[in-house]
C-alpha cells in the first residue's frame, strides 16, 4: 500500500466517525466534519462548473480557447465568421446573461441581476408545462386506458395452473389477483387519488367518500415505498461498516 | 423545441457556472465574518475556508486542468479520501433514521396511519428471510405467502397511488407555469 | 406498567441507533451461520458452470457501477474465486463505464499476493497485480485472465462480437496491447467461442440485452447477478431458460457464495442486512404495543 | 341541471375531438404478400443462376405431410402466363429453419425474368408476390461450388428513407423489410450495417450499425434513424446492408431524402388539444374570479397549519427555518417553494419573527434574497430584511444536508419548512427537525421522497399542493381561479376520458384485443 492511500484511509475514517458521531449529539468534531465537508464540497461544485459547464460550453462552444491555442475544436465564433450557422453562437448572450448575475456584487446595481433569473424561470416554466404534461399527465392518462378485467391474462390463468398443477404447487396469489383484480384496483386507485387532489369542491358526499379512498390509496403508496428502501438504505451503512473495519482497521476481510 | 431545449439548458449551465462565485464569496464572506469578529464556533469557520481553498487550488492548479476528474490526479485523492467519505457517511445515516422514523411514525393512531403501517410493514416482512420463515410458520402454501401480498401491494395498490400523484405534479406545474408567464404570480421575483 | 410503555414512546431515539449499528455490526464479526435456503435460480447457475470442462472460457461482463457495490461486488469476488479454483480461464469487459474497474477491484481483494509478472518472451510488464493468487492457485494476467475494459456501445458491443470479437475489443485495459499478443485470446475470435458468459448487472445495458443478443442469437448460456430491484424484470427469462440462472441480489449473492464455498461480504451482509430490518420490524411492533396500552390507560382517564 | 348537461356533453363530445385529434401513424409502404419473395442472381456462381428465397408457409415444417409442394412460376413479363418452372416439396432440404430456397438453373443471360409462387393449400391456392424484373447475370465465381444447402444471404428490402418526423432535424429515418435471414434466434446473420452518400452514384459511407429484427412489430419492419451528422437541407441516399460471417448483401438505394426541422409535432395534436383544453380552462377562471365570482377552495391542512407554525415560532422566540430544495431555479419545484417563501416571509416580517434560509444553489440564493426582500418591503418592515438571511452552503447534497443539520441541532429553530425539489436527503433533515422538536411543514413533488416526509413531518404538501400553495396562502382571486382551472380542464376530463375510454376498453377486450392497443396509442406522445 502507497504511503499516501495509508494515510487516506485514517483521513477517511476519521471524516467517517467524525460524521457518525452527530448522532450521538452534537460536537466539535462534528462542527469540525462538517465545515470542512461544507468547504470542501463547495469548493468541489467550483471547480467542476468550471471545468464541466464554463469551460466546454462557453469557451470551447464559442471558439475562445481555440483562438488562444488552448483548444484544437473550433467553436461558434470560427463557424459564423467563415459564413456557416453555429447555434452555439448564442451562448454569446448567455455570457452576457452570467455576467449581469455578476453584477448582484455591485450593490447599486445589483437588480440587474433579476434579468437572468427572469430568463431562467421563464424558460424552465414553458419547458416543464409542455414536458410534464405529456409525460406525467397524458402517458399516465395512456396507462390508467385498460379494461377492467385483463383477459390476456385471465386465459393464461388456466396454463399456468395446469401446469403448476403438475408440480403440485398453487397459482401464485398475486398472480391470480393481476388477472381478476389488478386493472380494477389500478383504475379506482388512480381516479380516487385524483380525486383527492381536487382543490374547487368541498370534500363531501360521494366526491368526499371517493376522495377518502383515494387517501388511502396514497397511504398505501406511501408505507409500501418507505418499506421497500429500508433493506437498501441498510446495505449502505454495511458497506461504511466494512469501510471501518475492513479497509481501514482490517479486522475483517 | 429539442434545440430550444438544449440551447436554454446550455444557457442554464453557464449561467449558473457565473453564479457560482456569488455562492462561493458569500460563504467565504460569512466565514470570515465569523472569523474576524470572533463569533461563536469561529474556528470552524476556518476550517471551511481553508478546505474550500484547498480544493480550489489544487483543482485549477495541480490537477492537470482539464483531466481534474481522472484517477490518480490531487484533485481525486482528495475527492476519494475527504469528499466521498463525508458524502457516503452522511448518506448511510439514513440507515438510522430510516429506523427511528418508522418506529415514531408507524403507529395506528388513526385509519389512514393503519394502513400507511401495514403497508410498511406487509413490504418490509415480504421481502427478507423473517417473512419466509414467518409464512412457513403460518403453513402459507407456497405461492400464497407474505412476499406474493408484497408483489400485490408494489405492482398495483403502490402504482395507482404513484399515478395520481404524478397527474396531479402534471397540472400543478402546468397551472404554476402559465401563472408565472402571464406575469400573474410575481412572487417568485419578490413582486406581487 | 403503564410508567414504562409511555417510556418507550418517548424512547431516546439513540437508543434505537445504537441498536441498529449493533444489529448491523455484529454479524460482521460474528459470522453468525444462519442457514440460507438456496433457490433453484442460484442452483442453475452453480450447476451450469459444474459442467464447465477445465480450461473453459468464461465472458465476465460488468455492467454496474459503484453505486451498486453492496449488491453486485461480492458476486465479482465469488465468481473470481470459483473461476480460479475451477480452472476457468475468464475475460473481463464492462458495458458500463465503471464495470471492468469494479472487476479489478474484486480480484484485487480475493487476490493474496500481487507481485509483477514478466512476459513470455521477456518483456517486462510490472503493473503489481499480474499475479493474482487465490489459496493453493496462482492465475495470470493475459494467460488465465484478462481485463479487456469498457466498449461504447450498449447492446450493438455485443453484436459486434457476435461477428468478430476483436472489432469490439482490439486492446486489453491493463497494458492497452492488441489481444492478439496475449495468448488466452488464441482461438477466440468471436462471441459464440466463449463456452459461458457471466454478467453483473445493474439496469441498461444489461442481462436484458445479453439475453436478447448473446443467448438468442449466439446461443452461448448466460448466467447473471442483478440488483434486488433489477431482479424481478428479467426473472421470466429464468421459465424460459433463456437464462441460465440468476443471483438476485444480496441474498442470491449470498446463496452464491454458499455453494462456492466462500463466505463473502454477501453472506455476512446478508446477516446484518436481516438482522436489522427484523429489529426495524420489531421496533414497530413495541412502538404499537406502547401506544395501545397508553392510549387505553388515557382514554379511561378520559372517562 | 345546466351544469349536469355541460359535463355530460363535455363527456361525450371530448373523446371524439380526442378521435380526430389523433393522427394514427402513416400509412406502411412496405407490402406483406404472403411468402414475401426475393430473388436475386446468385452470388459466387459464375453460371448465372437465379436464386429465390421465400418465408415457408404455415405448415411448412417437420411435421407437414397435408401440403405436398411449392410451384416455381415464372414468366419475362409481369403479366401472366407464368410457366411453371419446378417444384419444391415440402419433404427437401431447407435452408433455415423458416425460409425456403430454389435455385433456377434454366435462366439464361439476357432476358429479364418475373418470379412468382404458389402452393395448393386446403384453403386453395396462396400466391405470393410477383418478384421481378431479375437478370441472370454471371456472378464472379466464389471459393467453393454452390449447394442448395449453403445459405445465402439475402439483402433488406423496400428500404425507405425520410425525414424523422416531429423532431428538430439532423435526423432521417430508415425503414426496410428486413432480410429473410435475420430471424430470430438465428446464428446465421449479424445485423445491418448503414450506409450514406450525398449522391446516388456514391461514394458511401458507413455511418452505423444496428442488430437484427423487427423493431415496428405491427407493420414488420425495422426503422432507425441516422443522425450521425446529419445536415439539415443536404441531399442523402442510402443503403443498407445485411452481412453474416464476413458476407454482406446490400439493399436498393433509397432517398434522396433531406431532413429538417418541424415546428409542430403533429402526432402530438391529442396532446395539444388536451393542453389547449387545460390552459383555456385556467385562463377562463383566472378571469371568472377577476370578475369578482366567488370560487370554494378546500381546505388544504398543511398550508392551514402555515400560520399557526409561524406564530409558534413568534412565540417562543425562536427562527423560522426555510428550505427550498436542493436543486435549482430551472426546477419548477424550487420556484413553487419560493413562491411559498415569499409568503412565509412576508409573514414572519408581520411577526417579526427571524428567518433563516440556507440554500444549495447561488442562483436560488439570488432569487431568495430578492423574495425576502420584498416580502419585508410589503409588509411595511423593509429594516427587519438583512441580506445575511439567505446564505448560501455548498452545491452538494449532503454537504449541504450536514450543514443545514449542524444548523438544526445549535439554532434550535422552531418551525420548519421544506419546500422544493428533495432527494434522498430529505429524512436526514426531516428527522434531526423532528428531534429538536421543531414544527415542520414539508411539500414536495418528488414521488419517491413523500413517504420520508409524511413519516417525519408534522404537515406534508403532497405533489400539487405544493405548486398550489402560494395561490392558497395567497388567498388572490386570481391565483384561486388557477386551481379552479387546473381541476375542470385537468383533473374533469382525466376522468371524463378515462371513463369513457376504459368502457370501451373493457367492451374491446372481450372481442378485439387489437382496438385496446389502438386506443391507448391514442395518448402516446410519440
Amino acid at each position: 500500500m502507497e504511503l499516501s492511500g495509508e494515510i487516506g484511509f485514517w483521513i477517511a475514517a476519521f471524516f467517517t466517525i467524525g460524521i457518525a458521531s452527530f448522532l450521538y449529539k452534537d460536537n466539535p468534531f462534528y462542527k469540525f466534519c462538517e465545515a470542512v465537508f461544507v468547504g470542501i464540497s463547495a469548493g468541489y461544485w467550483f471547480v467542476s462548473l468550471y471545468f464541466q459547464n464554463m469551460l466546454p460550453k462557453l469557451f470551447d462552444g464559442l471558439g475562445i480557447t481555440y483562438m488562444f491555442g488552448l483548444w484544437d475544436e473550433k467553436g461558434a465564433i470560427q463557424d459564423v465568421l467563415a459564413g456557416q450557422w453555429n447555434i452555439n453562437i448564442l451562448h454569446i448572450l448567455a455570457l452576457v446573461l452570467g455576467i449581469m448575475m455578476l453584477m448582484r456584487l455591485i450593490p447599486s446595481i445589483g437588480w440587474i441581476s433579476r434579468w437572468p433569473l427572469s430568463v431562467i424561470v421563464g424558460s424552465t416554466a414553458g419547458l416543464w408545462m409542455v414536458t410534464y404534461f405529456q409525460s406525467n399527465f397524458l402517458s399516465q392518462l395512456r396507462q390508467t386506458v385498460i379494461p377492467l378485467f385483463d383477459m390476456n391474462k385471465i386465459h393464461g390463468l388456466a396454463e399456468v395452473g395446469t401446469n403448476l398443477a403438475a408440480q403440485g404447487k398453487l397459482i401464485p396469489f398475486d398472480i391470480y389477483f393481476g388477472a381478476y383484480l389488478g386493472n380494477i384496483v389500478l383504475i379506482v386507485g388512480t381516479l380516487t387519488g385524483l380525486i383527492y387532489f381536487y382543490f374547487s369542491k368541498e370534500h363531501k358526499g360521494a366526491l368526499g367518500g371517493a376522495a377518502k379512498v383515494g387517501i388511502y390509496f396514497l397511504m398505501i403508496t406511501f408505507g409500501a415505498s418507505f418499506g421497500y428502501t429500508v433493506m437498501s438504505r441498510m446495505s449502505l451503512l454495511i458497506g461504511r461498516l466494512y469501510f471501518l473495519f475492513g479497509d481501514w482497521l482490517g479486522l475483517v476481510r | 423545441m429539442g434545440d430550444l431545449a438544449d440551447t436554454f439548458s446550455d444557457w442554464y449551465s453557464i449561467i449558473s457556472a457565473f453564479a457560482i462565485w456569488l455562492g462561493a464569496l458569500n460563504l467565504m464572506k460569512i466565514s470570515i465574518e465569523k472569523v474576524s469578529k470572533k463569533q461563536k464556533d469561529w474556528f470552524f469557520a476556518i476550517a471551511t475556508i481553508v478546505s474550500f481553498l484547498l480544493i480550489v487550488i489544487v483543482g485549477f492548479f495541480f490537477s492537470g486542468g482539464r483531466q481534474f476528474l481522472d484517477l490518480g490526479t490531487r484533485f481525486d485523492w482528495l475527492y476519494r479520501y475527504i469528499y466521498s467519505p463525508l458524502s457516503a457517511t452522511m448518506f448511510a445515516l439514513l440507515a438510522f433514521f430510516v429506523a427511528s422514523a418508522s418506529y415514531r411514525a408507524f403507529r395506528a393512531r388513526n385509519a389512514q396511519a393503519t394502513v400507511l403501517l401495514l403497508a410498511a410493514f406487509i413490504v418490509m416482512v415480504g421481502r427478507t428471510p423473517f417473512g419466509d420463515w414467518m409464512s412457513s410458520m403460518l403453513f402459507l402454501p407456497e405461492g400464497w405467502r407474505i412476499s406474493n401480498l408484497t408483489n400485490v401491494i408494489m405492482n398495483y395498490l403502490n402504482v395507482a397511488g404513484q399515478r395520481a400523484i404524478m397527474i396531479g405534479i402534471a397540472l400543478g406545474i402546468v397551472s404554476t407555469s402559465l401563472r408565472i408567464i402571464l406575469g400573474i404570480e410575481r412572487s417568485y421575483l419578490g413582486g406581487e | 406498567m403503564q410508567r414504562f410503555f409511555e417510556r418507550l414512546l418517548t424512547m431516546d431515539r439513540r437508543i434505537i441507533f445504537v441498536v441498529i449499528f449493533l444489529a448491523l455490526s455484529v454479524p460482521i464479526f460474528l459470522q453468525i451461520k444462519i442457514d440460507i435456503q438456496v433457490t433453484s435460480e442460484v442452483q442453475i447457475l452453480y450447476d451450469a458452470l459444474n459442467e464447465l470442462s477445465r480450461g473453459s472460457r468464461i465472458l465476465v461482463s460488468c455492467d454496474y457501477d459503484p453505486g451498486s457495490e453492496p449488491e453486485l461486488q461480492p458476486m465479482a469476488e465469488s465468481g473470481f474465486r470459483y473461476f480460479i479454483e475451477n480452472d476457468l480461464k475468464f475475460i473481463i469487459i464492462g458495458l458500463w463505464p465503471q464495470g471492468p474497474l469494479q472487476a479489478n477491484k474484486a480480484l484485487e481483494m480475493i487476490s493474496e499476493v500481487n507481485e509483477g509478472f514478466v512476459v513470455e518472451d521477456g518483456d517486462t510488464l510490472y503493473f503489481g497485480h499480474d499475479l493474482i493468487v487465490v489459496g493453493p492457485d496462482t492465475i495470470r494476467y493475459g494467460i488465465d485472465f484478462i481485463n479487456l475494459g469498457y466498449q461504447v456501445g450498449q447492446e450493438l458491443v455485443i453484436q459486434r462480437m457476435g461477428s468478430s470479437f476483436g472489432a469490439a475489443f482490439p486492446n486489453d485495459s491493463w497494458y492497452g496491447r492488441p489481444i492478439g499478443e496475449f495468448s488466452i485470446m488464441d482461438g477466440l475470435n468471436k462471441l459464440s467461442d466463449f463456452d459461458f458468459i457471466y454478467n453483473l448487472s445493474a439496469g441498461y445495458p444489461g442481462t436484458y440485452e445479453w439475453v436478447q443478443f448473446a443467448v438468442d442469437r449466439f446461443h452461448v448460456p448466460v448466467g447473471a447477478g442483478n440488483t434486488a430491484v433489477q431482479a424481478p424484470l428479467v426473472y421470466p427469462y429464468l421459465d424460459t431458460g433463456q437464462l441460465s440462472g440468476l443471483l438476485g441480489g444480496m441474498k442470491g449473492g449470498a446463496e452464491f457464495e454458499k455453494l462456492v464455498g466462500y463466505k463473502g461480504r454477501a453472506t455476512l451482509s446478508m446477516v446484518s442486512q436481516t438482522a436489522a430490518h427484523i429489529f426495524v420490524i420489531l421496533f414497530i411492533v413495541i412502538g404499537n404495543i406502547a401506544y395501545f396500552a397508553t392510549r387505553g390507560k388515557q382514554s379511561k382517564r378520559g372517562l | 341541471m345546466n351544469r349536469i348537461l355541460l359535463s355530460i356533453s363535455l363527456i361525450i363530445i371530448l373523446p371524439f375531438v380526442v378521435w380526430l385529434a389523433h393522427k394514427g401513424p402513416g400509412e406502411s409502404s412496405v407490402s406483406y404478400p404472403p411468402y414475401d419473395l426475393v430473388v436475386m442472381s446468385t452470388p459466387g456462381d459464375s453460371a448465372g443462376s437465379i436464386t429465390l428465397n421465400w418465408f415457408s408457409l404455415e405448415g411448412d415444417d417437420e411435421t407437414a405431410q397435408a401440403f405436398p409442394e411449392y410451384k416455381i412460376l415464372r414468366s419475362e413479363a409481369a403479366e401472366e402466363p407464368f410457366d411453371e418452372i419446378g417444384v419444391v416439396s415440402f419433404d427437401s432440404p431447407r435452408a433455415t429453419p423458416k425460409t425456403r430456397q430454389f435455385r433456377d438453373t434454366t435462366a439464361v443471360i439476357g432476358p429479364s425474368y418475373f418470379y412468382k409462387v404458389s402452393c395448393q393449400t386446403a384453403e386453395g391456392i396462396i400466391e405470393s408476390n410477383i418478384y421481378g424484373p431479375v437478370q441472370s447475370v454471371a456472378q464472379p465465381p466464389g471459393e467453393e461450388p454452390i449447394e442448395i444447402k449453403d445459405i445465402i444471404l439475402f439483402p433488406p428490402t423496400q428500404l425507405r428513407v425520410f425525414d424523422t418526423p416531429d423532431d428538430n432535424g439532423h435526423s432521417i429515418t430508415l425503414e426496410w423489410k428486413i432480410s429473410p435471414n435475420d430471424i430470430p434466434k438465428s446464428l446465421m446473420f449479424n445485423g445491418y450495417d448503414i450506409f450514406r452518400s450525398t449522391s446516388q452514384d456514391g461514394p458511401f459511407e458507413r455511418v452505423g450499425e444496428t442488430t437484427g429484427g423487427i423493431s415496428d412489430q405491427e407493420r414488420g419492419v425495422k426503422t432507425l434513424a441516422d443522425g450521425k451528422e446529419v445536415r439539415d437541407g443536404t441531399s442523402y441516399y442510402y443503403y443498407v446492408e445485411a452481412k453474416w460471417n464476413g458476407k454482406t448483401a446490400r439493399s436498393n438505394i433509397a432517398g434522396p431524402v433531406k431532413s429538417r426541422q418541424q415546428w409542430f409535432h403533429t402526432g402530438r395534436g391529442v396532446s395539444l388539444v388536451l393542453l389547449g383544453i387545460l390552459i383555456t380552462s385556467i385562463l377562463f377562471y383566472i378571469n371568472y374570479a377577476k370578475a369578482g365570482k366567488k370560487l370554494f377552495i378546500r381546505k388544504i391542512a398543511g398550508l392551514e397549519a402555515v400560520d399557526e407554525a409561524v406564530g409558534r415560532a413568534t412565540e417562543m422566540g425562536k427562527e423560522i427555518l426555510f428550505i427550498p430544495g436542493i436543486q435549482d431555479m430551472n426546477n419548477m419545484q424550487t420556484i413553487a417553494g419560493l413562491t411559498i417563501l415569499g409568503r412565509v416571509a412576508k409573514m414572519a416580517a408581520e411577526y417579526e419573527t427571524k428567518l433563516d434560509v440556507p440554500v444549495s444553489r447561488s442562483l436560488v440564493m439570488v432569487a431568495a434574497r430578492e423574495i425576502v426582500k420584498e416580502a419585508y418591503l410589503n409588509a411595511g418592515r423593509p429594516d427587519f430584511y438583512n441580506d445575511d438571511m439567505v446564505y448560501y452552503l455548498t452545491d452538494d447534497q449532503f454537504g449541504y444536508a450536514a450543514g443545514v443539520d449542524g444548523h438544526m441541532m445549535r439554532r434550535k429553530p422552531a418551525t420548519i419548512f421544506y419546500q422544493g425539489a428533495f432527494f434522498a436527503e430529505s429524512l436526514i433533515l426531516a428527522e434531526t427537525g423532528n428531534s429538536i422538536g421543531a414544527i415542520q411543514i414539508a411539500g414536495t413533488a418528488m414521488p419517491a421522497q413523500l413517504p420520508f416526509f409524511v413519516a417525519a413531518c408534522d404537515y406534508t404538501l403532497i405533489g400539487e399542493e405544493l405548486f398550489a400553495a402560494s395561490a392558497y396562502l395567497s388567498k388572490e382571486a386570481k391565483l384561486l381561479g388557477s386551481l379552479k382551472g387546473q381541476d375542470v380542464g385537468g383533473k374533469l376530463v382525466f376522468f371524463s376520458m378515462a371513463l369513457v375510454f376504459i368502457i370501451l376498453a373493457t367492451i374491446a377486450s372481450f372481442s378485439d384485443s387489437g382496438l385496446i392497443a389502438k386506443i391507448a396509442r391514442i395518448f402516446s406522445v410519440n
